[in-house]
């Protein structure tokens, strides 16, 4: 299990290399990339800051990798979330993971985006042409986390 | 004592990042919500339940029901827009 | 839409960079890569070699990305199922696909993946320490495709 | 004319990956598959559908009700193991 936080930018495809390589009884490798829209519910996006609460972030993202490895039987798992200003096009965050069979690399890596979303401790302010303003939680990420407990 | 942290939008409605508060004996996070409205101005706007207010205690997070003891770390902010 | 069969390996980090720059509406981008196992149901791999129907394949999976394309709201999809003889930890198939919101890109890949084990005719023959063998279809992925039926 | 295909498994075991078979007039898959089983040796084997076997016409996966053109291209093989 990997967990980082960090302005950097991030290498995806060395990371799904890695997890790969590091086990070759994985067959299977499932990611998810989100990068920084160039339109967000159509207002043009010159840029996004991410803030987040340093310690509990990565307590909260651990803890969100645990239970899904009680839930599945996945080998390995990297998430990446980046802070700090992001451009349009800019990757965001990186969840992947490994296992010997496709079907649970596929839930486990939904099930740590669905929980990302609604459970670690990152705010995003969106700038645009006519000024800043933070972004308001989605209902349906309460919703896409609800459907697991269904 | 107790030392609170604020954040995103609310750290700026406050204009501060945290603060330390003298605490001797339990309250739960609702009661320490309802002291900081008190203050009145922007702390009463945001801590008067009418905005979607998360907290957390020692980095985990709880319902407003939940006991802040002496040495907590309190968190609040609004729900969270990561990933 | 891209559809490639090589004998070639790829860069899996390299096609989910260009879905991304490609498509700035594109918020997420859900990749799946198969990889050839050291293990296959306590065999010892030595190698793996996959054959396929020259021109069906294509066609095939064309077909299945685009009914992906008809049930989910997708914005770009790239295949990539590499033939000929492959050694374990070798790259055998990447499917990688970008939409706005994550649970329609998510929904996708993993729709396809399944397709692809059951209708793309490509075949598995398996080389071991004790001979060669064809591999046997799986009753797991007839299922795993009827529950997008369900 | 049709022009048949073998392959995998198949192919290995009819030792051939393909021939052309003339035909006049549309047949089923099945009737196909019983005048191929009625080589009799490794041909019985494969066809008399006791193994699992898949066929597609023109490269495209069919049932065995299916029916077979003049013209047709027309591909026998096991269950897909690809992925």
């Amino acid at each position: 299990m990997t967990v980082r936080v960090q302005q950097a930018d991030f290498d995806a495809g060395e990371e799904i290399r890695r997890l790969r390589l590091a086990h070759p009884e994985a067959g299977a490798v499932v990611s998810f990339v989100g990068q920084v829209r160039d339109l967000n519910q159509d207002r043009q996006v010159a840029s996004l800051t991410l803030e987040h609460y340093p310690g509990m972030t990565e307590k909260s993202l651990e803890a969100i990798i645990s239970s899904a490895y009680q839930r599945w039987n996945i080998i390995d798992t990297v998430v990446i979330h980046r802070v700090g200003t992001l451009q349009p096009l800019d990757q965001i965050v990186l969840v992947a993971v490994s296992s010997a069979h496709r079907g649970e690399a596929f839930a486990a890596c939904e099930f740590i985006m669905d929980y990302l979303k609604t459970d670690a401790p990152f705010w995003k302010k969106e700038k645009t042409p006519t000024g800043e303003h933070w972004l308001d939680a989605r209902d349906s990420d309460q919703s896409a986390k609800q459907r697991w407990n269904g | 004592m107790i030392q609170l942290l604020y954040f995103a939008r609310l750290r700026e409605a406050l204009n501060m990042d945290g603060e330390a508060l003298p605490l001797t004996e339990a309250i739960s996070v609702s009661a320490l919500m309802a002291s900081l409205a008190a203050r009145g101005g922007a702390w009463q706007e945001q801590f008067d339940g009418t905005r979607p207010l998360r907290a957390a205690i020692n980095q985990e997070l709880v319902a407003n029901t939940a006991l802040i003891q002496p040495g907590d770390e309190v968190a609040f902010f609004p729900p969270v827009t990561g990933g």
